[in-house]
């Protein structure tokens, strides 16, 4: 029954899932739906350095297979984290990514080198692609060169690995991936939510207060996978995969294009049973498809990429 | 404790112009308090990926089961209007904090104020203040006559007053209006339906013991994901907030922005 | 009953919805279906210098709400469009829009100033947004510099109006809007397809023969939305939007965002009546939004942006 | 003319393992060739965007109603698999060009060749061309003893083996085997199955009058998006190609590369 552990830098996972950044606060809620032990990993919601509300509501909007949101990084602050979740998330035996984020390179140091200290925070998970707030995020993870001086300096104030998140509103995701390699990033997690927006009918105003949000979901599924697809082969890090997983079945997918761990993010809403569902259901659906371990799916689509696959009957 | 449950569809019925009436069993009836919510899966697999907040107009316990009244105003509650008896409907709930009912005094007199699509959760919570032993004046809101629903529920409970926007039925204007025209005195206020109504009734009564329920756009319905917060109106800080979902959806008069 | 027609640049339209590029071949299938005469125009198929066989099959696969296509710019040539296909589509009352593609700049001109002659080709759409071939295509949309000298000399050799389809696979559309803009374009058409994939569960491999594809449908719709809102308050050209509109209200959603015309792609798969449809459908809804014309809804997301709507009962 | 029609479902069975026969009511019944295909939007409004290609496996004119048999292989079979009696289904067609039923000359031989979920549409092939008075063989190929459909229906108009890969039924092994093991003997060949079973069967008799019907994944279906295409062997300009959703799905064996 060993045929979901997976090793990553300062992540030893006992199953690769993981709820996403933003979709699962700090876990309060869902651990009285369930145990947080089962789960892979949590990666929490933004840290800042002080205090944020955040966005006007309304903060989300539905789309096709999708949904819009512009929270604006509503957090208590990395010391309220430190203080009062990080302590109590400690009661589970599951490893913490600590999602950071900031306006100036100087908070994204301050929250990281605090941050990083605590017993159950593993890894850092340098949110540079927040499309939902007015100065900084988005804009550290879409220049390269901006991107990997941030990430130098974050893995030098961190205790723990890094791994940079990818912002997916970009030209070449390659470069801003290298960029983040060669800034010495541990591992990167993709994607981020794409830009987006909706506007109301009746009132032929924007949905969101924001007016734009970011797009997850199904939705944003195969701009996922392409973007894993082509990072996976052009750099050596680990990427934690997001992006529309909903079932066992997307996880695979996505280890397929060149994932090495998953987070499950909007699904969560849709149904908050959704990450034990789908820890539950992996060894099945990878002994059906003749697997040991789900590592073997990892990067499948292009290392022994022959034909594509195409029969009837 | 919150469940996730396929319920099976007891009946469904449309008692207005596009207010349809649907009665679901289910376990959570056990555990549910009025002005507390659902948030429903509509439409099945294929159907929209957010859940949709409804509030219990009723729950029987006795049954096991509970029933919400809901306006067709898009693809969920289209979808979820077309589930008849033998369907399961995905639930998770019973969620929020709902009304305070023991706030009301036995005795004393509480005035339960909706407006349109806010007039369902007022019912199950009149009920249990009449069981309680309080006294219930209804003043109901709605756009216009075929909008109506619930009237004569509501009056075996307690004196109830109807307005519509448009005059076509009741009274013509606000529920304001009523309270105020019809000088209705009370101890206790409860009050939900749409923002400028409950604006409304804040600045008008600020003395009374007021609850308000508001309504927020959701994610996850549970406190997890920071949709659907509001401001306090007491805010120090400047980042004090309450989530509608998990914190509400009912607040004491005074202490959100609405 | 006059509430859609509508005056672009070379394109004097009945009413604002045409069939999108690729989506509708020239024409001649539809044809069977119902009279094109209706139409507000008709974007046809890229045209090519050289006949072009395309990618291998499979060339489509589905996603959630959308789909994926590679179908690499399969199309006769512009010699055998302006000797058979234009022609034969002289028989009805539409304003052709002709879809241009290349792998130079040489063979943009070559088509355009030849295709542009053809009696009913009332504008050209520049294609520098195909994800789907090797050459040219999308290289052309990402570079804003590139695309100005490339839209300048189009420009030169065109005889009609040129409307840039722009590519939403940029950081930053508006650069990119800007730099046809100020190229000389008379237009703008978007969007393209967002670059996707899918992989194969049972055989690990791409679904696409081609590996990545185009993604289209209603998925993309709030992207496209958003590019369309912040391109239309940067620039002032006329935008032909779309992105999976799939109903009047969605033509709508799009008028408000900023779009003077929509064109309607992927959904004619899902139904061949959609344009006859929304055609009909729009009149009636735009009576029960109380506008008297489409116009009026053109950018009246940011025109008249003051709170945005949210209202109980 | 190729219509657009919701038609009403007459009926419903599982006849194999997860092989299922749906007929339908539908105009399309009245022009419908055999070998030729339906494009059928499943799942209603909030089903999946592309319509699923089904080839027609009888056609009904007295009736007006057409059946189509088709294997549940994801998500938009399985939801058109839960159609019953009373619900209706968007079908546009009928689309593609069928088997040239009149190239088979009465009295001679034909030999109908199907694989796996390929056999369906030789089931109406077989009525017309006995009808017209041809002799019919059939040879059909399955993966195992529980996905074998249609055996009898097909031995009622001529003689009809299986085989299945596994041996569980039938002779094991290969449509070819049992047509080289039977020494079958026929003037004209027709078939539908996966490529590796047509590829074979143009080799194996290359100087047979043969018609081969192929698949390709689609959009439109109707020969606008160029989503099917495929090369004709004798490509002299590098750039030739037939539509298999309207030059096909029926192509006769030479004509374009599988
Ligand atoms: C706590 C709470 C209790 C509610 N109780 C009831 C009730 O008892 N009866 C009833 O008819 N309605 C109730 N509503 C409103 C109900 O949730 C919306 O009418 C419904 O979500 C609309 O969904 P739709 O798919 O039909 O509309 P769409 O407009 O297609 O929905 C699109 C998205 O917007 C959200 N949305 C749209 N309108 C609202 C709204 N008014 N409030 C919150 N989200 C909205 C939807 O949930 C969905 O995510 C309640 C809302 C809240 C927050
Ligand atoms: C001309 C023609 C006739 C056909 N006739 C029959 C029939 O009579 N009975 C039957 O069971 N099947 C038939 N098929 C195959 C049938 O179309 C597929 O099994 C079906 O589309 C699968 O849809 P799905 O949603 O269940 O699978 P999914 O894998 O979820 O479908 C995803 C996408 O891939 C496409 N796709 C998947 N498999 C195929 C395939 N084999 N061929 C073409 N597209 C595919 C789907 O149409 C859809 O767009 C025919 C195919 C063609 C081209
Ligand atoms: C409501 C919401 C809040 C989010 N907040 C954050 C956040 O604080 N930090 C972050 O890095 N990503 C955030 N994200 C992005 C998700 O972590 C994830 O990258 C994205 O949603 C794609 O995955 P999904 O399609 O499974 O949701 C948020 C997403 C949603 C829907
Ligand atoms: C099958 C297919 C073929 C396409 N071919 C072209 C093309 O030749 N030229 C072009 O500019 N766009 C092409 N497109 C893009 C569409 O014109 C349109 O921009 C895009 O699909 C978004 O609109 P939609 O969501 O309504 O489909 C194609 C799209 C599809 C789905
Ligand atoms: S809806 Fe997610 S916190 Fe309230
Ligand atoms: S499926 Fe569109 S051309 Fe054949």
């Amino acid at each position: 029954m060993k045929k979901l552990d997976i090793s990553l830098p300062g992540l030893n996972l006992k199953n690769p899932v993981m709820p996403a950044s933003g979709c699962f606060g700090f876990g309060r809620e869902y651990s009285r739906l369930y145990d947080l032990d089962i789960l892979g990993a949590i990666m929490i919601k933004a840290a800042t350095g002080e205090p944020r509300f955040g966005n006007p509501t309304p903060r989300v909007a539905e789309t096709p297979s999708g949904m819009l949101n512009a929270i604006g990084l509503q957090n208590p602050g990395y010391e309220e984290i430190l203080a009062t979740e990080l302590p109590w998330l400690e009661q589970f035996n599951v490893p913490i990514v600590a999602n950071i984020a900031g306006s100036t390179e100087e908070e994204y140091i301050e929250v990281a080198r605090h941050i990083s200290k605590a017993e159950n925070v593993h890894a850092l998970e340098l949110n540079v692609s927040c499309p939902n707030v007015k100065e900084g995020g988005i804009a550290f993870g879409t220049d390269p060169e901006t991107l990997k001086k941030l990430t130098k300096k974050v893995k030098d104030a961190s205790d723990v690995p890094v791994y940079v998140k990818l912002s997916p509103n970009v030209t070449n995701i390659v470069e801003i991936a290298l960029a983040a390699e060669a800034g010495g990033a541990d591992g990167l997690t993709m994607i981020n939510t794409l830009l987006g927006m909706r506007i109301d009918l009746k009132t032929a105003k924007p949905i969101l207060a924001n007016r734009t949000g970011g797009l997850s979901g199904p939705a944003v599924k195969p701009v996922a996978l392409r973007m894993i697809y082509e990072v996976s082969q052009k750099t050596s890090l680990p990427i934690i995969g997001m992006g529309g997983i909903q079932s066992a079945a997307d996880v695979i997918e996505f280890f397929y294009a060149g994932a090495s761990a998953v987070a499950v993010g909007t699904a969560n809403f849709t149904d908050p049973f959704i990450c034990p569902q789908i820890i539950e259901e992996l060894p099945g659906l990878l002994g059906e498809l003749g697997y040991e371990h789900i590592l073997e799916c990892r990067g499948r689509s292009w290392n022994n990429a022959g034909q594509p696959a195409y029969h009837r009957a | 404790m919150i469940t996730k449950e396929m319920c099976k569809v007891v009946s469904q019925e449309q008692i207005a112009h596009s207010v349809f009436k649907l009665t679901l069993k289910g376990r959570l009836s056990s555990k549910a308090k009025p002005g507390q919510f659902v948030h429903v899966k509509t439409g099945g697999a294929g159907g929209p990926l957010l859940r949709r907040p409804i509030s219990l107009a009723s729950i029987d316990r006795d049954n096991g089961s509970f029933t919400m009244i809901f306006r067709v105003s898009g693809e969920g509650t289209a979808l979820l209007s077309k589930c008849g008896p033998g369907m399961e409907v995905d639930v998770l709930g019973p969620l929020g904090n709902g009304f305070p009912v023991s706030e009301a005094v036995p005795g004393t007199t509480a005035i339960l104020v909706g407006g349109g699509i806010g007039v369902p959760p007022l019912y199950e919570l009149s009920r249990q203040l009449v069981e309680n032993g309080v006294y219930v004046v209804h003043v109901l809101g709605f756009q216009t006559a075929s909008a109506v629903f619930y009237e004569k529920e509501f009056a075996l409970l307690g004196p109830t007053f109807i307005a519509t926007a448009d005059g076509s039925y009741g009274r013509k204007g606000f529920v304001t209006d009523i309270i105020s025209g019809e000088q209705l005195e009370f101890d206790t206020l409860f009050a939900c339906g749409p923002v400028p109504m409950l604006k409304a009734l804040e600045k008008g009564f600020p003395d009374k013991k007021a609850y308000l329920s508001l309504e927020e756009r959701m994610g996850c319905g549970i406190g997890a994901c920071f949709a659907c917060v509001c401001r306090v109106q007491d805010d120090q800080n400047g980042h004090s907030y309450r989530k509608v979902c998990s914190d509400g959806p009912v607040f004491r008069a005074g202490e959100v922005v609405i």
